[in-house]
């Protein structure tokens, strides 16, 4: 592999795991501070994806069109969902055994999935990336980059950037993580842990919506595309360490990497290697590159 | 105290076990003269909109006789197979064994299809397949009772080897999934494409259903082939398509591809697929009478648009009625209901077909062409082109 | 204080009977149905033995039953050998991935080790996916059944429903033994209280370890029965749909009680032929896992015990709700797990 | 101290760090048979996490630890408890589904796993039975041996938590706050106990309760902010100015300590 295609290569593992760690921060959130395991959550992304689809000709009737007046007016919506659903389902869970949030999770998943079935049909669908993100940029001597694509890196990194400021600097994310560690004495201090969870779960379906909206128009829209994001976040989760923001970047651009380069120098295996990277971090740090916190 | 009601509960699992499992069957003459077609077909999941296609071809051939084929009714009983071969067996055993179904057909995953070209081997009913494309189905795996009125994924890939060898391409690259359908595909293209010069100089593959193409693309780049052969279908497609186009290859190197990368998925990929080359059995734009009265209808049936997977399960229903035209509707006639179908013309609205011997269609592979949202056609690739049906001892 | 109520045992023997007359009465449907439950339950029995007796939540059982089922095609590929010596051979390739999964998973804990298994499971997924030796996605066929002497031949429909009650039957005796050995209540002792386990002397990681392998066997055991029953065995047999499956089987039964996981494999099965029967649904059938959903959902919500703790918690309504809610939250610690494995 | 008694429990320059803050710096100290050895400091003074190291619960960041004259630094808990080290928890830390008989007999049947024997119904082993009820009779619950651990009173969760480290027949006794929380006479039961006990066991005890401490401890050592500022029989621990200052707050000898 001459260096320009390798340079290129890196490019390719950095922005592919970037858009992973997009997917799976929701996802060790909700695990980190409420020790939730959702298995839904590719569902949310899914439910990202087709919004994208569906809302994009409304807003463009309702505003004049606009793409982050869509990708707005989507999160709102599933901020609303994610706050519902905690309290329809998720708030019967905190004391119940994991066990039982896997089935639960396990059977919206088959709801969601058949509500879109209902809802929007089961056919494949395309999102327009907006006009001046639509562009590409030379790359190599036949290659160009599309800039949507970068673009998504941007969203990603400046949600990264955005959680960690949460969550280190602001009182929210202070009492967030108190309230990960110890909900007796968050409660004790007078702060309500119910509603604090409820906006935790609600911030976590609005990471996986946007993450769907957002990689809409690069990955098109189809039935099941949340299934196939789902185990890939957890490895990223198991490898990352629960509820740790920087290990779920970490080990996001890590799988960047063995899946770039090993669908390129190992096709035969592509499709283990990651699995065996987790078993090589399993091995190395039972509890994930970053300990909780 | 609890163990009455322990036990009370226990008898309650039983009655609903029994009740749920059909005590001994009803012999085959009460059923009187219905047919009873087994429309094994995925209702859930990612192939929900080809299961619907293909059932609702199969009603309208049916339908425009009147609901009878050589004058029996035709009855249907349906199974989800949620393309889920791990359940597939136990799904057509309640079509074979549970509703004694005459025909079966079905299905769209080759997995399941090749569970249910078991089944009807070991029971001996008949089978037509109305998509799964999995060469095995009419090779290794083939038998007198089993049929196919689609394609075998071999023919599409062999015709396309054809066309970019005439084209004047020597150096290709391949990618697809790592599955059997692409392999196959694959397979069938490699071995025109070599057998007339060329040379295949890559392989490439990414796990089914990974659809991150971004590095292969740049291996391609990378490469600088005279042209790429790929196979992808459903949202893997458009994707592919759209990132072939992004990555800018796509004015650069010549893309071609199995008919399934365009079919079905051209609203998603919007520009980026216009001027694509494919080869399948089906095309837009045939003009044929048979094929308009097909369109027609279908449309007006169903207020949706026909598409290669309706024709295929129309085809099916066609074949159906052919054979039991030859024994006036008699299916004990097996034998000859199967020497019938094996030789009859099948008046398809891609165009008349016959059975190879190992009961695949030996039909024209056409070269299409995208123009706005159709798959226009522009030729034939290759013409009465015959899956060879390796490993067939008909 | 009995340690099986009478009323338990009666139901379970009651149950095992039905199962050994069903065949007789059945048609081959009705003969295909009650193996492919009976093949469930075995597999059920394998998780419970994990999840409910162990506290060890695996979300990756499909792997342990398809390398068992790949395992039996496998090494019938040359020709059938005999079927005790091919049944072995399946427990063995499951017992050993469990071993290898185990001995890793069992680093980690609670949310983690769901996670670790579902993925680990993945990967025996995609490794039999992705490779030409199991037929890659299309699987692969088993041509001839294996047979033990001259009467036991699997390709007969009624032998193979007898092996495989056999095979419950079997499974049923040798987990309600484990359960009450040294080393069953070892492992109860762990699911209740790892911590102090440790601090009187267990080394708790072997136990689970032991538990682990156990339940892979068995799982295997399963894989064995479910290929020789449909001869043909496919990647999705690995998928984590299966492994959810049977988790929703055992919650549903009832966890904690090995006759739950029966209960639970049968109305698992029967729930999904009910919201598919288009007599029941009509057009509506196409999209039964909406209702499948629901129920799951609901289970969980209303029932957290299953069905074989229904009654309990009827009772427990009728005692009225200040009982009920003291009683709930003695069981809190090993939820739903009733006072008959703790006397 | 008393050279004369054997040791056979002993830390070493003990010393745990989490992060930044030290809980256990650098502490020695030794169990000999037939003495109550008394730690007592604030909360957080790494009193629990003393026992923690000690017991294997988790590694020592640095120090060392010996049973019965052998280094066990690198042993898991479990194998420590084997060797005859028993402990109980500042929370109850029993098995609450399961009777007050199966939480003694699962001790027991720690010194005598043999996980290997399926076929043997674990209830009807005659000797471990025999002595788990011991066990229980030995704290005073022999009266409730059918009753669910989780249903007791606190006071005899505690008791019950003793009994489980003594079924295990440990020749060392790591108790952390066995007083908490008791009424009057069940403290009086438990120290009565702990008198029994001392002859042949060596006796590490966390307590709050400075009566109590006073009362019982052969030697007492104070912790402050994880290291030790005074070690001795209880009278000079009482008259060491730096322990009032640092710990007792005051200058007048604690005699009723908890006021």
């Amino acid at each position: 592999m001459d260096p320009p295609t390798f340079l290129i290569q890196c490019l390719n593992a950095l922005q592919y795991g970037l858009l992973l760690f997009l997917v799976a921060s929701g996802l060790t959130l909700i695990f980190g501070i409420m020790g939730v395991i959702n298995l839904a959550h590719g569902s949310f992304y899914m439910i990202g994806a087709y919004l994208a689809f569906a809302l994009a000709p409304i807003v463009g009737s309702a505003f004049g069109g606009g793409f982050f007046a869509t990708l707005f007016l989507g999160v709102a919506l599933a901020v609303v969902l994610g706050y519902l659903l905690e309290w329809a389902f998720f708030s019967f869970l905190y004391e119940r055994e994991h066990l039982q949030q896997v089935l639960m999770t396990y059977g919206l998943i088959l709801v969601l999935e058949e509500l879109r079935s209902l809802i929007v049909g089961d056919d494949v669908h395309g999102v327009r990336a907006p006009a001046f993100l639509a562009g590409t940029i030379p790359l190599g001597e036949l290659m160009t980059y599309p800039v949507y694509r970068l673009f998504i890196s941007g969203v990603c990194l400046a949600l990264a950037l955005g959680m960690w400021f949460v969550f280190t600097r602001t009182r929210l994310g202070m009492m967030i993580r108190a309230g990960s560690t110890n909900r007796e004495m968050v409660q004790s201090l007078g702060i309500d842990i119910k509603f604090l969870y409820r906006v935790v779960f609600a911030a976590g379906v609005a990471i996986a919506v946007l993450a769907g909206m957002v990689a809409a128009p690069a990955s098109s829209v189809y039935p099941g595309m949340g299934n196939s994001v789902l185990i890939l976040c957890f490895v990223v989760v198991v490898i990352g360490g629960i509820g740790s923001i920087r290990g779920a970047l970490a080990a996001s651009l890590l799988i960047g990497v063995v899946d770039t380069f090993g669908k390129v120098l190992l096709p035969q295996a592509a499709g283990v290697l990651v699995y065996m990277l987790m078993a090589m971090i399993l091995v190395w740090r039972p509890e994930g590159l970053f300990k909780p916190g | 105290m609890n163990r009455r009601i322990v036990a009370r509960t226990g008898w309650l699992m039983l009655a609903a076990v029994a009740a749920a499992l059909p005590a001994p069957e009803p012999s085959r003459a009460a059923e009187g003269a219905k047919i009873k077609v087994g429309l094994m077909l995925p209702a859930t999941g990612t192939y929900a909109a080809l299961g619907t296609a293909i059932e609702n071809g199969f009603r309208l051939y049916v339908q425009e006789r009147g609901g009878k084929l050589a004058g029996r009714e035709i009855e249907f009983v349906r199974v989800d197979d949620e393309s889920d071969p791990a359940k597939a067996t136990d799904n057509v055993n309640k079509l074979i064994k549970r509703d004694h179904v005459d025909v079966l057909v079905g299905s769209v995953h080759s997995g399941v299809a090749m569970a249910m070209a078991k089944a009807a081997k070991d029971s001996g009913t008949l089978l037509i397949v109305p998509n799964a494309g999995a060469d095995a189905i009419t090779g290794s795996m083939c038998a007198p009772n089993i049929f196919r009125s689609s394609f075998s994924n071999w023919q599409p890939g062999y015709a396309m080897g054809e066309v970019v060898a005439k084209r004047g391409h020597r150096n290709v690259v391949t990618i697809t999934w790592k599955y059997a359908a692409g392999d196959e595909s694959v397979g069938g293209f490699r071995e025109a494409f070599e057998k007339a010069g060329g040379k295949v100089v890559k392989e490439l593959s990414l796990p089914f259903p990974n659809v991150e193409f971004q590095p292969l693309l740049t291996e391609i780049a990378a490469t600088k082939p005279d042209a790429v052969y790929t196979f992808f279908a459903g949202g893997g497609a458009v994707k592919f398509v759209k990132d072939y186009a992004a990555a800018g290859l796509k004015g650069k190197i010549p893309l071609y591809g199995a008919g399934f990368l365009t079919d079905g998925t051209l609203e998603a990929q919007g520009p980026d697929a216009e001027g694509l080359l494919t080869t399948l059995h089906y095309a837009d734009g045939l003009n044929t009478p048979r094929d308009a009265a097909f369109r027609q209808s279908y449309a007006k049936t169903f207020k949706l648009p026909p598409d290669v997977y309706a024709v295929q399960g129309y085809d099916a229903a066609q074949m159906l009625a052919v054979g039991l035209a030859a024994v006036n509707g008699d299916l004990g006639r097996k034998a000859e209901f199967i020497a019938a179908l094996g030789k009859a013309p099948i008046e398809s609205p891609r165009a008349t077909f016959t059975l190879s011997p190992s009961h695949n269609p030996v039909q024209d592979i056409y070269l299409r062409q995208v123009v706005g949202k159709e798959n226009k056609v522009i030729g034939v690739a290759s013409k009465a082109l015959a899956d060879p049906g390796r490993g067939c001892k008909l | 204080m009995a340690r099986f109520g009478k009323g338990k045992v009666a139901f379970t023997a009651v149950a095992f009977a039905t199962l050994a007359l069903w065949p007789l009465g059945a048609g081959p449907y009705g003969l295909d149905l009650v193996t492919k439950v009976m093949i469930y339950a075995v597999l059920a029995l394998s998780l419970e033995l994990l999840v409910g007796t162990t506290g060890l939540v695996c979300f990756g059982q499909s792997a342990f039953f398809g390398i068992g089922a790949y395992a039996t095609v496998l090494l019938s590929k040359g020709g059938t050998p005999p079927l005790l010596v091919l049944a072995s051979g399946a427990v063995l390739a499951a017992a050993a991935y469990a071993l290898a999964v185990g001995a890793l998973s069992l680093r980690t804990k609670g949310v983690y080790f769901i996670m670790v298994t579902l993925a680990f499971a993945q990967m025996a997924y995609s490794l039999v996916h992705d490779t030409p030796l199991g037929g890659g996605s299309d699987g692969i066929y088993l041509y001839r059944k294996p047979s033990l002497g001259t009467w036991i031949d699997l390709e007969r429909p009624l032998t193979l429903c007898f092996v495989a009650f056999a095979c419950l039957l079997g499974t049923f005796v040798f987990l309600a033994l484990l359960l009450r050995s040294n080393f069953g209540r070892a492992l109860a002792g762990i699911r209740i209280n790892e911590q102090r386990m440790r601090a009187t002397g267990f080394t708790t990681y072997h136990y689970q370890l032991a538990a682990f392998i156990l339940s892979g066997a068995i799982a295997g055991l399963a894989g064995f029965l479910f290929a020789v029953k449909d001869g043909f065995v496919n990647p999705e047999l690995l998928s984590w749909h299966l492994s959810g499956g049977v988790l929703i089987m055992i919650i549903l039964g009832g966890l904690g009680h090995l006759r739950g996981a029966m209960v639970g494999a049968f109305a698992f099965v029967l729930l999904e032929e009910l919201f598919q029967s288009e007599a029941v649904f009509g057009g509506f059938s196409r999209h039964w896992h909406l209702g499948l959903g629901l129920t799951i959902i609901g289970s969980v919500v209303l029932m957290p015990r299953g069905l074989v703790g229904l009654p309990e918690q009827w009772r427990e309504r009728l005692a009225g709700r200040r009982l009920a809610r003291a009683v709930a939250r003695r069981r809190a610690p090993s939820d739903g797990t009733p006072a008959e494995r703790g006397e | 101290m008393m050279a004369s008694a054997e040791v056979l429990l002993r830390g070493v320059e003990l010393t745990r760090r989490w992060g930044g803050l030290v809980a256990v710096n650098r502490v020695t100290l030794e169990l000999s048979r037939g003495a109550v050895h008394a730690v007592i400091g604030t909360n957080g003074a790494g009193k629990s996490t003393l026992i923690d190291l000690l017991s294997g619960e988790f590694p020592p960041s640095a120090g060392r630890v010996e049973l019965l004259g052998r280094d066990v630094t690198s042993w898991s808990q479990a194998r420590r408890a084997r060797a005859g080290l028993g402990r109980s928890y500042q929370r109850s830390t029993i098995f609450p589904p399961f009777s007050v008989l199966e939480n003694c007999r699962l001790a027991v049947q720690a010194q005598r796993q043999k996980p290997w024997t399926l076929w043997h119904d674990a209830y009807r082993d005659a000797a471990t039975l025999r002595a788990a009820r011991e066990a229980a009779a030995g704290v005073g619950l022999a009266a409730l041996l059918d009753q669910p651990a989780g249903q007791l009173g606190h006071g005899q969760k505690r008791q019950l938590e003793l009994a489980l480290c003594l079924a295990i027949a440990p020749q060392v006794l790591l108790l952390d706050e066995p007083l908490a929380g008791m009424g009057a006479e069940e403290t009086e039961r438990m120290l009565g106990l702990l008198s029994a006990l001392r002859p042949d066991h060596a006796i590490l005890l966390v307590e709050h309760d400075m009566d109590a401490v006073f009362r019982v401890a052969d030697r007492i050592t104070v912790m402050v902010n994880g290291a030790v500022i005074a070690s001795g029989a209880p009278a000079e621990v009482r008259a060491n100015p730096e322990v009032r200052v640092a710990y007792l707050g005051t200058d007048d000898p604690p005699e009723g300590g908890a006021h």
